[in-house]
């Protein structure tokens, strides 16, 4: 026990303290780096907001290689037309942390782009990206949800994901493939990721699956974010006996696999774009999937083009290319390239570029990308492959 | 009937991977009084030490090394952090040790990646009995973890060593007082919790994969489990974790699995509302 | 003369040890009540049963006619039974000063007795004048923890007359005092009695109790043996057979709980009441 | 640990150091966005007010109550939802729905206590940690209402006052700065209050504090009460500075990183509180440069810090000047420079 300090002891070390906030604050405020534009090519502030540590670490790292990956190739490219002044910002998966990441982009950085991994970094920005004081910054994000371009916000795109946009078509395709196939799909459990990317696809999968006909039914069952035995859930699921079990979760597959296997399903899977079958048959035997339709979008087809970026994508990381790379890719060069269509990198320019841009068939568009709503959906379509046997991958394009 | 008995043949399993952490968790939590909130992060990287050794050296070696690995972690952290600490408040060494699951959880995430790495399991396949299938890796875990039980409940009841941690259990005072050098029993403790959490994270890795945040819900339903089970006897954590597991498996099914978790909380909410000490613990003083 | 306090067929067990047993007795208003015993004799117990730390099990206790032995302990404080304990009596860490102020406003009620402030009604001229009633005029800013025991045998008392006591129970006031403060101790218990408080008592020195009490009780295993006063007590054959006797108590063989008695109250016992 | 009379912390009385830095933090306060223009630091420093005046509410349960209330996130959470909710859905004016956030923490502190209040020691932590779990599950689970994982937007910063407007950065920060010197007058007015006197009784000595008529358990209520209301009123500024709300702000670790940020401050004083929510703030971004490793780095700042300062930075750093100031009196021959035991040796 202490005796209460005599007045005025110390009194000197805390004015030192209050000097010291003082001084600070006043460093602070000349760090903010301004820049101008010269001669050569444009020089585009470009943000990347994305979740390289918390549970979507994996979103979030796959998706800033593929954007680290645009930016040297911009950057490296002979008589480029635009420099990428590229500032990073980790949110740890947490819409706060994004949104202190947007606004540290934005005064301090001065963006006028930012891409971002997923939807919890990419919508908290609306809030505050079309405001003039602050500097407007166009939003590029990966969403599976509408909320990301249903707010009115000029200055988004949604890119990749898209549930809402690619399901309707993606259900019709599995079930004309289920037809022709004699696959026998009609009774499907959703094992539901309760998240946003989660929810989205189990939502629309069900809700246009169950449109397609009587015989057509939907059970699902929920887990929450960090569950490791999925146990109850897939029993719950296997009591309505599914023809298919859809996975809401990329990462999540290989142990949802593993344990409805040890349960004794037997059936088909279906897994979201951003495991490919590739990929899945290094962690999980191919035998205990066969049978199963992976979604795919563009990058991941045999074209020419695609092609070409997995193979460089391979050389420069010593990974094979999946989906998340392939949109972190996109999402910046995108915007690099509106931006030299606007032949400026002014936020509302660039945006307006967008469109156009979407349309000409150039081999940075991996994703086959055409068109780009004005509400900021890019028009998304996937492709189906059927994993036949260990060696039989086979692609079904709509 | 057969949904039924899935069912609880899931929750068994489920309370069993809880039961042995809520094991630790007695004794570091209950006998030394040291909120170990990184306990699953420990149990994350002994399922790491069995992803990487276990192609090596075959599962139950690697097993072997988890306990010892994280038995040594557990020595360097009550070196470290939690013998400074023990005259401190119980909040601040929730914090350090907190502390502890942030550097745990970073570290692993960027030494593993973020990816979920498959980590084969001892026995593969499954047990058919009418219509029931429980992969043998989980009768491993069931077996394993009442073995460590029984093996624990007799070192505690029946060896020197057992009747001086129980000593120190009652009251580290009057343990100084007759002599039992508190500070070394403290570390033998440590090394034996963390040691089994190190076991409990290479029997889990197979069916969670080793991932950097794998021990997160682990963590909280040990517990969960200790508090309902009441503060006190290894016997009472195992049942309460064969509780909870079969609360969290058949609410699921029964009820809704939006809050398959929240089943076990308020379980234990009731209890303690109704006894303040837990299921199987002795009167607390509620002031 | 009202009755300040009764206690009928009060009892406690603690696992199969009766610590009270059927324990009955009144003190009336403004007494001094003496409770005498060897250790383990269940005086603390009757103590913490009075005053709510402990619960009965049965019997009824009544403070001025009101039943309160379900009430929680803070009740019972507040309709006006104070006490102090053998060890920790005070807010060691905190002044003198800030120890009165909060045995004073933990008496006060209403929404003003919540959020209002500790000082609004004490002055600090009011404060000096308390204070050197006590004899700690000059120790308002010291800590509570560094007083001598004899100091901060006075301050609980102190303390428990700001919270609105009315009947007070004193365990082991005289503990670790020596002779002159003994003294002036029980000058302090007589005046405030003369207040009109009723002061129940605990303690092993005899001579105390014989010179300050109204009447004793003595009591052994949990059980009353008997009543009276001072003089009574002391010539009473089952107290002397109680403190030195070999012989059974109430038939139950003497164990180790009960100890032998103190030998230095045993020295005081032999020399008899000096009143 | 050692209990020191809240009387003398912070702004409670005399110039001691404790007042002159909490007013030299003010006046700083107030002149940031003079100095910092609207840039991101003033946003920083937004974010450190609303983490502030949580932490004031925190600081009731914990500090003066001694209630380790490691789940009170979920206040701060509910605040934050209701406003959300009633903006985004019924179209409510903050100012409007603000007050019913209030009550709605209100409510629920009360039933939180009636709960757990029984509970001694670590069986009070869990059970409120478990509570803040229920709330987070609860909220993901309601979709209707909260949106569920897709979150609720967009929440409109609050309406204008008169001529006053809240929507430039400078404006909503002297917003945010008024309602924390509001939040600290409570806090402030609580301490001095009777209530002050009884929660400084409870953690000096239960047992005698009930013997001598306080109701421990009343007494926590209503504190946790109201810390509970306030944890409310912090929670709707945060609702609208971000704008878009998800269960995230419900997580578990909320409380967590709270109730560290306060312990790592300094507990029992506005000066520590501040410190504390600055850390929590400043220090990931600082550690932003470090990418993937920024977790770690955290995890060993927080070691290290309450490793060389259980008792807080704050009450370090007062430590350290009673210390210069002994030193300079000693060297000076003054004759009251008896050092203290303990605090020699609570020297880092």
């Amino acid at each position: 026990m202490r005796h209460p300090a005599p007045r005025g002891r110390a009194r000197a070390a805390a004015l030192l303290g209050a000097v010291a906030v003082l001084a600070a604050l006043v460093g602070c405020s000349t760090t903010g780096s301004t820049s101008k534009a010269g001669t050569g090519p444009l020089e585009l502030h470009l943000g990347v907001i994305d979740s390289i540590t918390g549970s979507a670490a994996q979103y979030g790292q796959d998706f800033e290689r593929g954007a680290k990956m645009a930016i040297d190739e911009l950057n490296n490219a002979k008589d480029a037309k635009v420099k990428i002044v590229p500032s990073f910002c980790n949110s740890g998966g947490d819409p706060a942390q994004a949104v202190t990441c947007g606004k540290q982009l934005q005064s301090r950085d001065k963006v006028t782009a930012v891409v971002a991994s997923t939807s919890m970094e990419a919508v908290p920005l609306l809030t505050f990206n079309t405001s003039a004081a602050l500097g407007k910054f166009v939003v590029v994000g990966i969403s599976q949800a509408a909320g990301l371009t249903s707010s009115n916000n000029p200055l988004v795109v949604r890119y990749l994901a898209n549930a809402p946009s690619y399901l309707p078509a993606m259900t019709k395709l599995l079930d004309k493939t289920s037809k022709e196939q004699s696959l026998g799909i009609r009774k499907v459990g959703i094992m539901e990721w309760n998240t946003e990317a989660g929810q989205a696809l189990a939502t629309n999968f069900q809700k246009n699956w169950e449109a397609l006909g009587s015989a057509y039914t939907v059970s699902s069952a929920v887990y929450q974010d960090g569950t490791t035995d999925f146990s109850p859930q897939l029993t719950s699921l296997l009591a309505k006996d599914p023809d298919l079990i859809v996975i809401s979760q990329g990462p999540a597959s290989a142990a949802i696999i593993k344990q409805a296997t040890d349960l004794g399903y037997k059936g088909r899977y279906y897994v979201p774009v951003a495991q490919s079958p590739t990929q899945l048959a290094t962690q999980i035997p191919v035998e205990d999937f066969i049978g199963s339709v992976f979604e795919t979008s563009q990058a991941s087809l045999d074209t020419p083009r695609s092609t070409k970026w997995r193979d460089a994508f391979k050389s420069k990381y010593k990974l094979d290319a999946n989906a998340n790379n392939s949109a972190g890719y996109g999402s910046v060069e995108l915007i690099a390239h509106a931006a030299i269509a606007a032949a400026s990198v002014d936020a509302e320019k660039i945006r307006a570029e967008m469109p156009k841009v979407l349309t000409i068939d150039a081999p940075w568009n991996i994703g086959g990308y055409h068109s780009l709503a004005p509400s900021g959906d890019v028009k998304v379509e996937y492709g189906l492959t059927l994993v036949k046997s260990a060696d039989d991958f086979e692609l079904i394009q709509p | 009937m057969e949904l039924l008995a899935q069912q609880m043949a899931n929750g068994i399993v489920l309370g069993s991977i809880y039961g042995l952490l809520a094991i630790c968790l007695v004794l570091i939590f209950g006998v030394l009084d040291i909120p170990q909130f990184a306990l699953g992060a420990m149990a994350m990287l002994g399922g790491y030490v069995v992803f990487l050794l276990g192609p090596i050296v075959g599962y139950w070696v690697s097993l072997l090394a988890a306990m010892v690995a994280i038995g040594a972690l557990g020595a360097v952290v009550q070196r470290l952090v939690f013998a400074p600490l023990r005259k401190a408040a119980d909040v601040t060494v929730f914090v350090a040790a907190f502390g502890l699951v942030l550097i745990f959880q970073g570290l692993a995430l960027v030494i593993f990646g973020p990816d979920p790495r498959q980590v084969p399991p001892s026995i593969s396949g499954s047990l058919v009995i009418g219509g029931v299938h429980i992969a043998y890796h989980r009768l491993v875990i069931v077996g394993v973890v009442l073995a460590v039980f029984l093996a624990l409940q007799w070192v505690l009841r029946s060896t020197r060593a057992g009747r001086v941690i129980r000593a120190v259990g009652q009251s580290t005072t009057g343990a100084q007082v007759v002599g039992i050098p508190t500070g070394r029993v403290a570390f033998a403790v440590m090394i034996l919790g963390s040691a089994l959490a190190g076991l409990a994270g290479g029997l889990l890795a197979p069916i969670s994969q080793a991932m950097p945040l794998a021990g997160d819900s682990l963590t909280i339903n040990a517990f969960i489990v200790i508090i309902l089970a009441g503060m006190g006897s290894i016997g009472g954590a195992l049942v309460a974790a064969y509780i909870v597991g079969l609360v969290e498996s058949l609410g699921a099914t029964y009820l809704s699995q939006d809050f398959s978790q929240l089943y076990s909380i308020l379980l234990m909410l009731i209890v303690l509302l109704v006894k303040p000490s837990g299921l199987f613990g002795k009167k607390v003083s509620r002031v | 003369m009202t009755e300040a306090l009764t206690l009928r067929d009060v009892d406690r067990r603690f696992g199969g040890l009766k610590a009270v047993d059927s324990v009955s007795m009144t003190v009336s208003e403004g007494e001094i009540f003496g409770i005498i015993g060897p250790n383990g004799a269940g005086k603390t117990t009757l103590f913490n049963l009075i005053s709510g730390n402990v619960s009965t099990m049965s019997g009824a206790i009544e403070l001025y006619g009101r039943r309160i032995e379900r009430m929680p302990v803070h009740r019972r404080a507040r309709l006006g039974l104070g006490r102090t304990f053998q060890t920790s009596q005070l807010f060691a860490g905190v002044t003198v000063h800030e120890n009165l102020e909060i045995a004073e406003v933990s008496s006060r009620r209403g929404v003003g007795g919540w959020l209002g402030s500790p000082t609004a009604r004490r002055t600090v001229e009011a404060e000096r004048v308390d204070l050197e009633a006590w004899d700690l005029a000059d120790k308002g800013e010291r800590l509570a923890g560094e007083l001598t025991l004899f100091e901060q045998q006075r301050l609980a008392l102190a303390m428990t007359l700001a919270a609105g006591a009315r009947v007070l129970l004193l365990d082991e006031p005289s503990g670790g005092l020596v002779e002159s403060e003994v003294h002036q101790l029980m000058e302090l218990i007589r005046g405030i009695r003369d207040r009109g408080v009723t002061v129940l008592v605990i303690d092993h020195k005899m001579r105390l109790m014989m010179q300050l009490c109204d009447r004793i009780m003595v009591m052994a295993l949990g059980a009353v043996i008997t009543t009276g006063d001072p003089t009574e007590i002391a010539a009473d054959a089952r107290v002397r057979e109680l403190y030195f006797g070999r012989a059974p108590v109430r038939g139950v063989e003497r164990n180790e709980r009960t100890g032998g008695p103190d030998p230095a109250d045993a020295h005081t016992w032999r020399a008899g009441p000096t009143s | 640990m050692s209990d020191l009379p809240p009387a003398r912390n912070g702004l409670a009385s005399g110039w001691g150091p404790g007042r002159i830095a909490s007013l030299a933090v003010l006046l700083a306060a107030i002149l940031a966005p003079v100095v910092l223009g609207s840039g991101y630091q003033l946003d920083l420093l937004s974010l450190v007010l609303i983490n502030a005046m949580f932490l004031f509410a925190l600081d009731l349960a914990y500090g003066q109550a001694g209630l380790a209330a490691v789940g009170h996130g979920a206040f701060l959470g509910i605040g934050t939802y209701v406003v959300g909710i009633l903006a985004v859905k019924a179209g409510w004016p903050f100012w409007a729905a603000m007050p019913i956030a209030i009550l709605v923490c209100a409510a629920a502190g009360l039933l939180m206590g009636l709960i757990t209040l029984r509970l001694a020691g670590h069986y009070f932590v869990i059970a409120s940690l478990a509570l803040a779990i229920a709330v987070g599950l609860v909220v993901s689970a309601w979709q209707d209402l909260t949106g569920g994982a897709l979150g609720l937007g967009l929440v409109p910063r609050p309406a204008g006052v008169g001529p006053v407007s809240f929507e430039a950065p400078s404006a909503f920060y002297w917003l945010l700065l008024a309602a924390t010197l509001l939040v600290m007058l409570v806090c402030w007015s609580l301490r001095r209050s009777n209530v002050g006197t009884r929660l400084r009784s409870i953690r000096e000595n239960p047992r005698l504090a009930s013997a001598l008529g306080v109701n421990i358990v009343l007494t926590r209520l209503l504190v946790l009460v109201i810390s509970a209301a306030l944890a409310g009123f912090a929670g709707a500024f945060q609702s609208t500075y971000l704008g878009f709300i998800t269960p995230s702000v419900l997580a578990s670790n909320v409380g967590f990183y709270a109730l560290m940020a306060l312990i790592i401050g300094g507990q029992r004083s506005f000066v520590g509180a501040v410190i504390g929510a600055a850390f929590f703030v400043l220090v990931p971004v600082l550690l932003q440069f470090s990418s993937a490793l920024s977790p770690v780095f955290f995890g060993l700042a927080l070691v290290v810090v309450i490793l060389l300062a259980p008792d807080g930075v704050w009450g370090r750093l007062r430590a350290l000047g009673r210390w210069v100031a002994t030193r300079t009196r000693a060297a000076r021959g003054g004759s009251s420079a008896r050092l203290e035991p303990g605090q020699e040796r609570s020297l880092p």
